[in-house]
């Protein structure tokens, strides 16, 4: 029905009406706020009463051994999965559950996927041209024009994670490093104020990590993105982390600085008690 | 190719669409230069039964050119595209019927013969108004665009993808092909609608008027696929594109998908009717079978023979094709079904991207490939 | 089954060129006369069609055998329509203009002779039907050479009224304008006998039906009812096993309530195990059990020409032997091909049919014909159990229904109208103008 | 036309008694053969109204070969050889020239062709006379299922000059069975004649015979007897109507049966492989053309051919599958929607081949005797019994498949593949090997729905053409990749179908069907049972 109900919308009729995605509301309080959070898949719940606050410009890590829930947090976030009950607030003007994907997406919430996916069959130029925040209703994409002004914000950004070179060629052909690149890349073209990214640096080599860590670091900042990680990698996480949120089962088990959790006792027996690279593989 | 041109106007700069146009329009031009001017016993001549025949190929291709627009670009194979074509064609072929007016064999001046010996009292309502042309052709677009709307809202709405959605729009066709057959119905049962007599008050079957439709199919043909190339080569195109090969990723950039799916779709099956139109008044008959999903099935063949995700390879599928049957069906009566079915095999074996997957090969060897027409990878309806 | 192949190449040749549109100089005046046939040979009518392509195939060698017509031999032009209509006025078109037969001699269905009119009639050419139809069609250039439901449906029910008693009807048939047409003129005609409304029942089931329980079993319903009940069926082709196969299996047999079908001929019985069938009846113009002399002679002369002992022939064969026949002595009395000298000639032409009789071709261009019944036996023949004591002519528009009692049709100058209004007294409809 | 009823009886009785004299047969015969041709010949001469005379004649002769003339009139084997005369049976008239005994001596004649044989013919009501005659005849015999038979024939058919001998009969009548039909028959005949106490012993019978019987006696003038009959008619209504409705019901699943044998198959390929098979309805083409082969093979015994069948048609199909595997499908890994191109191709070339190799035409497959008829559940309730054996084969090819899927290594492998290809084939499966064989499997399923089609419906080259829309609709509706949903899928389709057909048509029911798949994928895009977890997102 949503889609007869915005044929009604009155203010949907000329493009000049409609109003810029409304800002998000960040004065008292974080930019992501899920309480008491429950989602069960046939009897099996993959997330159990989940409490996390994400403050405006944070960057913040999320480890836990697998099956903990990351991915599945991520889905609710995003509005892939509805959980069976709690509620999930962007700032504190968005109730996120009564959002579908692409109205989440248009608030400023960016998600990059654990396994890279770009659009293989569109040039990198083109992967970013569709992911640049714009007017995404149909009439204005079919008669969307690419000004100079659009261009130099892809110059940009393809300079930031560095695929320059390559702008012309096809996604499918680059590296795995360049298409996690590529995806962050997407991600800033869309301008968003929270930023979910699931395991970015998998199957990357030092340097790449390297210059991944930077990126995300210099993106995060008040004013600007905040960031969410999830990560399996401890060196990566370390080498970045200001806040780490452990999950387990589902639910929070510990937080506080890297120190702080690698220490806690409950921690260690879960999680760091094994070989964190080996939970990673 | 990312001029700052109006999309409209984009796709003549591209080099795949002017050669397109040059050909078919020359094509156009020469045989109805043979047919008119060179007299009947010139080797040359394109007698007015070659002209209709071609005419059906041109109204096929344009069927096609629309079934690559939402199975190419958009990875949604509709397995009941015929069904769009077939009620273009019901359409037209209802105001053909008024037409004919009390020349009818019982001279009826409103009801249409087979519901005159069918003990029909009165014209059922929706009949009424196809006496007149532009309401007629309104309805050419209208019908099969309400049915793709209200279908396609329906399907994408409730995100039915891959094979689930081919063989729900098969049942679409078969029901209707089943509702259609209904003698009930009011269409003429099974022997649906023919004897036309004239279409715009010229004479269905004078040659002139037989040329003249072949060049309105040709110009159709030529329109419709300027249109699609429009809409492919533009952004929405790329959203299309991008939706095929990784749909969430493109809902978590915010695109709207199910309604893209929905616009390109309604689209496509308008396209589709309008190809049904012009093919009724050629071939003089529009009866259920149109709705047969075999039929639409083969319309598949076309484009995947011809090469999907190109556009002009659905033209060259659909004429080939459809030449193919004509000379096989008159020359080996008993055996062409062998020669059709093996070219079937042959093709989706040997040339997984069709004819026109060897003319792009061959061109991509000497520039970049045309990412406003890029084959699909991984095909999204893959997965079931 | 086919010409040579010598003979098949060299057309490959010319109709791929023909087709292309490059046509080769005109051929009409020369040798040999051209004979087109247009009979589906693959999809869902080849089962019925095949065998009248091979009919008329072997009539033309026939023909050649005894020195062809006018001193020119005979070529059959076969085409393949693929039992797909549209595709029928397309090769329509391509005999008459391309190949520019003389005649044709084709169609089963009725939706292919309605596609196939338009361009018969806009190339005047001619049309050979041999099948039986719905009437209520004229045209000057087709001839009607199987029956108009009065040469078959209304004697058949006659015979089931007088004859076996029948009270009670249900007129079953496929879904399309052949049996909706023969159902409404039954209807009109059984009530102007007197049969009461509750007493017919009419279903009508999609072509190729093959789950006929329920039916089956609303009919054993309807024939329970203590009055004598008779099935008047229209059903098609392929529907008619499963139709038998549960009539047998839920206990129906001819004694109880009889099924008479206009649509069941040998042919279609050779795919059927005729068991359970005996003794439920057809009604036909000709049936292989007809025992004379000419019948013998064409029996043999088709099981020579397919060798196989086990060939059967049936009514819609006969109707092409006569249509043929016709055409040839309206060839022989014109003494030329030409489609207006033949078409004005044929009308009265007279030829021996295979039950004994003759045919003679009516102004209407319907001809007369004899209508027989039959009970189906164990070996896939009709045993004849009742027919009519002189010919019966062909009806072009049935007295029974509501719009076409008023018409008659005469294509002998001066009226040549093929749907005359005799109460308005004018030629109504356009095929004259 | 009647035969007079005492000369029916007189005839049953002569009949009778000249079954044992045939032991001196031969020794009259010359005796007789004037007086037989003489019989024959008026026999010839009678048209149908004057026939019974002459059957009267032929059985007051009392000569013991009326019997075996009766019977050949029965069949219309009964013959007159043109020139001679002389009276012959036709022992086979299939084909061009017929093998021929005299009808007279009985010594073989040879073969004579149609040309020179003249049929004495007979039409419906004499026959329907003459068997109830043998009906009489055979309620002598000793075995009791012929003498229900018998029994049965009879209602309806019993008429004054029967009545004494029946009642008789009925005396010393050891089955019950028997005598309660010979009781039915009686009060049929005494409530034609008017006798209203007859209505109570046909009070509730659901046979179709008494029903009509009462009913005309609803419509008499005697308004007792209409009043009577209405009302015993009316309670024999309302158990009719529980009746119907198993019987909808068996219609539905019979019906079911059918599109889950024909879907089951697709289920694998299709469901399993993810291969969309086209020609999948052209497999069965082949296994229902198997069984008529067979039945070439083994003339005479249909049953024996119908199962051997069975496993004949599993392995043409299953070889015609591997061959379109490696032929085609190979060559198509992970490119389904080629596969239903490539496939559709196939299957025009097979039905042409079928076409122009064997006949365009249909051909006949014969039920055995086990398998015609219907089982009697009540006189107003019996099901057919070719539908009964078709849905118990078809539970039974499903518990199999269940079987090999579950339990057996293949099952375990195929399972393995389509969860996860690499895997598999990093674990040491050969990939290749099982999508041989699960095509293989697939496609001989496929065999055998056409081995069980051919008793339900035409064997000809279109056959396949009929069932692969709805065997989509099926394994669609069902759920893909999951057996069990086609088999309820299958099922509850069937049995929607039947319920809506009394009152929505045939057509109309399909189309509502049809309506309602569409409806029900939105609600459920990956239909009845879905594959849960991420392995089935898009």
């Amino acid at each position: 029905m949503s889609f007869l109900h915005s044929l009604a919308d009155r203010d949907r009729v000329f493009d000049f009406l409609v109003p810029a995605a409304s800002p998000v509301d960040v004065r008292h309080g974080p930019i992501l706020y899920l309480d008491g959070v429950t989602v069960s898949f046939d009897g099996f719940r993959a997330i159990n009463d989940l409490n996390l606050t994400i403050d405006d410009g944070e960057l913040r890590c999320i480890i836990g051994p697998n099956g903990a829930g990351k991915t599945t947090m991520m889905d609710i976030i995003t509005g892939k999965t509805r959980p069976d009950s709690g509620s999930v607030w962007f700032g504190s003007r968005h109730d996120l559950l009564a959002k579908s994907e692409p109205e989440i997406a248009s608030l400023g919430i960016g998600r990059k996927f654990q396994k890279p996916t770009v659009f293989e069959a569109l040039t990198v130029f083109e992967n970013l041209e569709l992911a640049m925040s714009a007017d995404k209703r149909i009439l204005p994409t079919l008669t969307a024009r690419l000004t100079g002004e659009i261009r130099d914000r892809i110059e940009e950004v393809l300079a930031t994670v560095g695929l320059v070179e390559c702008r012309q060629r096809l996604a499918g052909i680059l590296s795995h490093g360049q298409k996690q690149w590529l995806e962050i890349g997407m991600l800033l073209m869309q301008r968003p104020r929270l930023l979910l990214v699931d395991e970015p640096v998998a199957g990357m080599t030092e340097q790449e990590m390297e210059r991944t860590a930077e990126l995300l670091t210099s993106l995060a900042g008040k004013g600007k993105q905040s960031v969410v990680v999830v990560e399996h990698d401890m060196g990566f996480v370390r080498s970045i982390a200001r806040t780490v949120t452990v999950l387990h089962q589902g639910s929070v088990l510990a937080e506080g600085s890297m120190d702080q959790v690698s220490h806690d006792p409950k921690v260690v027996e879960v999680y760091l008690g094994a070989d964190p690279d080996e939970e990673a593989a | 190719m990312h001029c700052s041109s109006s999309w409209l106007t984009r796709p003549f700069r591209e080099r795949a669409t002017q050669c397109f146009l040059g050909i078919l329009l020359a094509a156009l031009a020469v045989v109805t230069l043979f047919n008119l001017t060179l007299p009947a016993e010139h080797p040359l001549h394109v007698s007015t039964y070659t002209v209709t025949l071609l005419g059906k190929y041109l109204s096929y291709a344009l069927l096609a050119v629309a079934v690559d627009l939402v199975w190419g670009y958009l990875g949604i194979l509709s397995l009941g595209h015929g069904a769009f074509f077939a009620l273009g064609g019901y359409a037209m072929g209802m105001y053909l019927m008024r037409q004919i007016g009390d020349r009818g064999t019982y001279g009826d001046p409103l009801l249409p013969d087979f519901m005159v010996f069918l003990d029909w009292d009165a014209l059922p309502w929706y009949w009424l108004g196809f006496d007149m042309a532009w309401f007629a052709f309104l309805m050419v677009l209208l019908a099969p665009g309400l049915l793709a709307l209200v279908f396609g809202f329906l399907a994408f709405r409730s995100r039915v993808t891959g094979v689930y959605l081919s063989i729900i729009t098969q049942a679409l066709t078969f029901a209707l092909m089943l509702a259609f057959f209904r003698n009930e119905m009011g269409f003429g049962g099974n022997n649906g609608l023919t004897d036309f007599k004239e279409l715009l008050g010229f004479d269905l079957r004078s040659d002139a008027t037989r040329l003249g439709l072949f060049l309105a199919t040709g110009m159709a043909l030529a329109v419709g696929y300027v249109l699609c190339r429009a809409i492919v080569s533009s952004k929405l195109g790329r959203v299309c594109v991008a939706t095929r090969d990784a749909e969430a990723r493109t809902r978590f950039l915010g695109y709207r998908v199910e309604r893209f799916q929905l616009f390109v779709f309604v689209v496509s099956a308008m396209l589709a009717g309008v190809a049904g139109a012009l093919y009724v008044p050629q071939v003089g008959i529009i009866n259920p079978s149109e709705f047969s999903p075999i039929f639409s099935i083969e319309i598949v063949l076309w484009v995947a023979l011809g090469g999907r995700a190109t556009l002009y390879g659905a033209v060259i599928g659909a004429i080939l094709v459809n030449y193919a049957k004509t000379v096989f069906t008159g020359v080996m009566p008993d055996a062409w079904l062998f020669a059709l079915g093996g070219m079937f095999v042959l093709v989706t074996v040997l040339l997984p991207k069709g004819i026109a997957g060897l003319l792009a090969y061959r061109l991509r060897r000497r520039r970049p490939p045309p990412s406003s027409s890029p084959e699909p990878t991984a095909p999204r309806e893959a997965s079931a | 089954m086919i010409p040579s192949s010598a003979f098949r190449s060299s057309r490959w040749l010319a109709a791929s060129l023909l087709s292309l549109g490059v046509a080769a100089p005109a051929m009409a005046q020369e040798d040999p006369i051209k004979v087109g046939i247009l009979h589906s040979l693959s999809g869902t009518m080849a089962i019925s069609e095949t065998v009248l392509k091979d009919t008329v195939e072997m009539l033309i060698e026939q023909q050649n055998a005894e020195g062809g017509l006018l001193g020119r031999q005979l070529e059959a032009v076969v085409v393949d329509p693929a039992s797909d209509w549209p595709l029928f006025a397309e090769k329509a078109r391509e005999l008459l203009a391309q190949e520019e037969v003389d005649v044709i001699f084709g169609n089963w269905t009725s939706v292919s002779r309605k596609s196939v009119l338009p361009v018969v009639e806009e190339l005047n050419g001619l049309l050979f039907y041999p099948v039986q139809y719905e009437g209520e069609e004229s045209s000057e250039n087709v001839f009607y050479t199987g029956a108009a439901p009065n040469q078959q449906a209304i004697p058949a029910v006659n015979y089931l009224m007088n004859n076996i008693g029948v009270e009670r009807w249900v007129l079953a048939g496929t879904d399309y304008v052949y049996p909706r047409t023969t159902n409404k003129i039954l209807d009109a005609y059984l009530k102007s006998h007197g049969v009461a409304d509750e007493d017919i029942m009419i279903n009508y089931t999609p072509f190729g039906h093959s789950d006929w329980q329920n039916i089956v079993s609303e009919i054993k319903a309807f024939g329970s009812q203590g009055k004598k009940t008779a099935v008047v069926s229209t059903i098609n082709g392929d529907a008619n096993v499963p139709f038998y196969r549960e009539l047998g299996n839920q206990g129906i047999d001819a004694a109880d309530i009889p099924v008479v079908a206009f649509s069941v001929g040998e042919q279609e019985l050779t795919g059927i195990d005729t068991a359970p069938l005996v003794g439920h009846l057809a009604a036909w113009n000709y049936f292989m059990s007809v025992d004379t002399d000419t019948n013998y002679d064409f029996i043999d002369a088709w099981i020579e020409y397919t060798g196989d002992d086990m060939a059967v022939t049936n009514d819609p064969m006969e109707a092409h032997y006569i249509g043929f026949n016709m055409w040839a002595e309206a060839v022989r009395k014109a003494g030329t091909t030409e489609v207006d000298e033949v078409k004005d000639a044929i009308i009265g032409v007279s030829v021996p049919n295979l039950t004994g009789g003759y045919a003679a071709m009516m102004p209407n261009h319907h001809i007369t014909k004899p209508v027989l019944i039959g009970e189906i036996q164990d070996n896939g023949q009709f045993s004849i159990v009742w027919e009519t004591p002189s010919t019966v002519a062909g009806d072009a528009w049935s007295d029974y229904l509501e719009g076409s009692k008023d018409l008659i049709s005469d294509w002998r100058a001066p009226l040549s109208c093929g749907n005359y209004n005799v109460v308005k007294g004018s030629c109504g409809g356009s095929e004259t103008q | 036309m009647k035969i007079p009823p005492c000369l029916r009886w007189l005839l049953a009785l002569c009949l009778l008694a000249c079954l044992p004299l045939a032991v001196h047969a031969q020794a009259q015969a010359q005796a007789q053969d004037d007086t037989g041709q003489s019989l024959l010949a008026s026999l010839d001469a009678a048209s149908y109204a004057r026939m019974d005379g002459a059957i009267e004649a032929i059985v007051a002769s009392g000569d013991e070969r009326s019997r075996g003339w009766l019977e050949a009139l029965l069949g219309g084997k009964l013959q007159r050889h043109k020139e001679t005369g002389r009276f012959v049976v036709v022992l086979e008239n299939r084909g061009r020239n017929w093998p021929v005994v005299d009808a007279l001596t009985g010594e073989a004649l040879g073969e004579m062709s149609r040309r020179e044989l003249d049929r004495i013919g007979i039409n419906n009501a004499l026959r329907g006379q003459l068997q109830s005659v043998l009906a009489v005849l055979d309620l002598r015999v000793d075995d009791v299922g012929a003498r229900r038979e018998a029994a049965r024939d009879l209602l309806g058919r019993v008429d004054e000059a029967m009545v004494v001998p029946l009642q008789g009969l009925l005396e010393d009548e050891a089955d019950a069975e028997v005598s309660r039909l010979l009781a039915q028959g009686l009060a049929i005949h005494r409530l034609e004649q008017g006798d209203a106490a007859a209505i109570e012993s046909l009070a509730g019978s659901l046979n179709p015979e008494a029903r009509a019987a009462l009913s005309s006696a609803a419509r008499s003038d005697d308004p007792a007897l209409a009043e009577a009959a209405s009302s015993a008619l009316a309670d024999i209504e309302q158990k009719l109507r529980l009746n119907s409705g198993l019987e909808t019901l068996y219609f539905g699943l019979s019906l079911g049966s059918v599109l889950v044998l024909a879907a089951i198959g697709l289920a694998i390929t299709f469901g399993v492989m993810g291969v969309i098979n086209m020609a999948h309805g052209e497999l069965m083409m082949l296994g229902a053309y198997t069984t008529w082969a067979m039945q070439q093979l083994l003339p005479g015994q249909s049953g024996l051919a119908l199962v051997l069948s069975i496993p004949a048609g599993f392995l043409v199909a299953a070889l015609a599958g591997i061959a379109i595997e490696r032929g085609v499908i190979q060559f198509l890994k992970g490119r389904p929607l080629e596969t239903l191109l490539a496939t559709f191709g196939v299957s025009l070339i097979l039905q042409q081949l079928v076409r122009t190799g064997i006949s365009p035409l249909n051909r006949t497959v014969v039920s055995p005797e086990w398998m015609s008829g219907s089982l009697m559940i009540n006189e107003g309730l019996s099901l057919t019994l070719n539908r009964l054996y078709v849905l118990g084969f078809a539970l039974l090819v499903f518990a199999g498949l269940m079987l090999v899927m579950r339990r057996t290594r293949l099952g375990l492998e195929v399972r393995a593949v389509t969860q996860n290809r690499a895997m598999a084939r990093s674990m040491g499966i050969r990939a290749t090997r099982v999508d041989i064989m699960t095509f293989a499997l697939g496609s001989g399923v496929a065999g055998l729905a056409g081995v069980a089609l051919s008793q339900l419906t035409n064997v000809g080259p279109n056959l396949g053409q009929n069932y692969i829309i709805d065997s989509f609709m099926v394994v669609v509706f069902g759920g893909v990749g999951n057996l069990w949903g086609t088999l309820v899928a299958g099922l509850s389709l069937g049995v929607i179908n039947q319920v809506l057909e009394p009152w929505a048509g045939a057509v109309l029911a399909k189309i509502l069907v049809l309506v309602f798949i569409i409806l029900f994928i939105q609600k459920r895009p990956r239909g009845l049972f879905p594959q849960k977890g991420r392995a089935a997102e898009g």
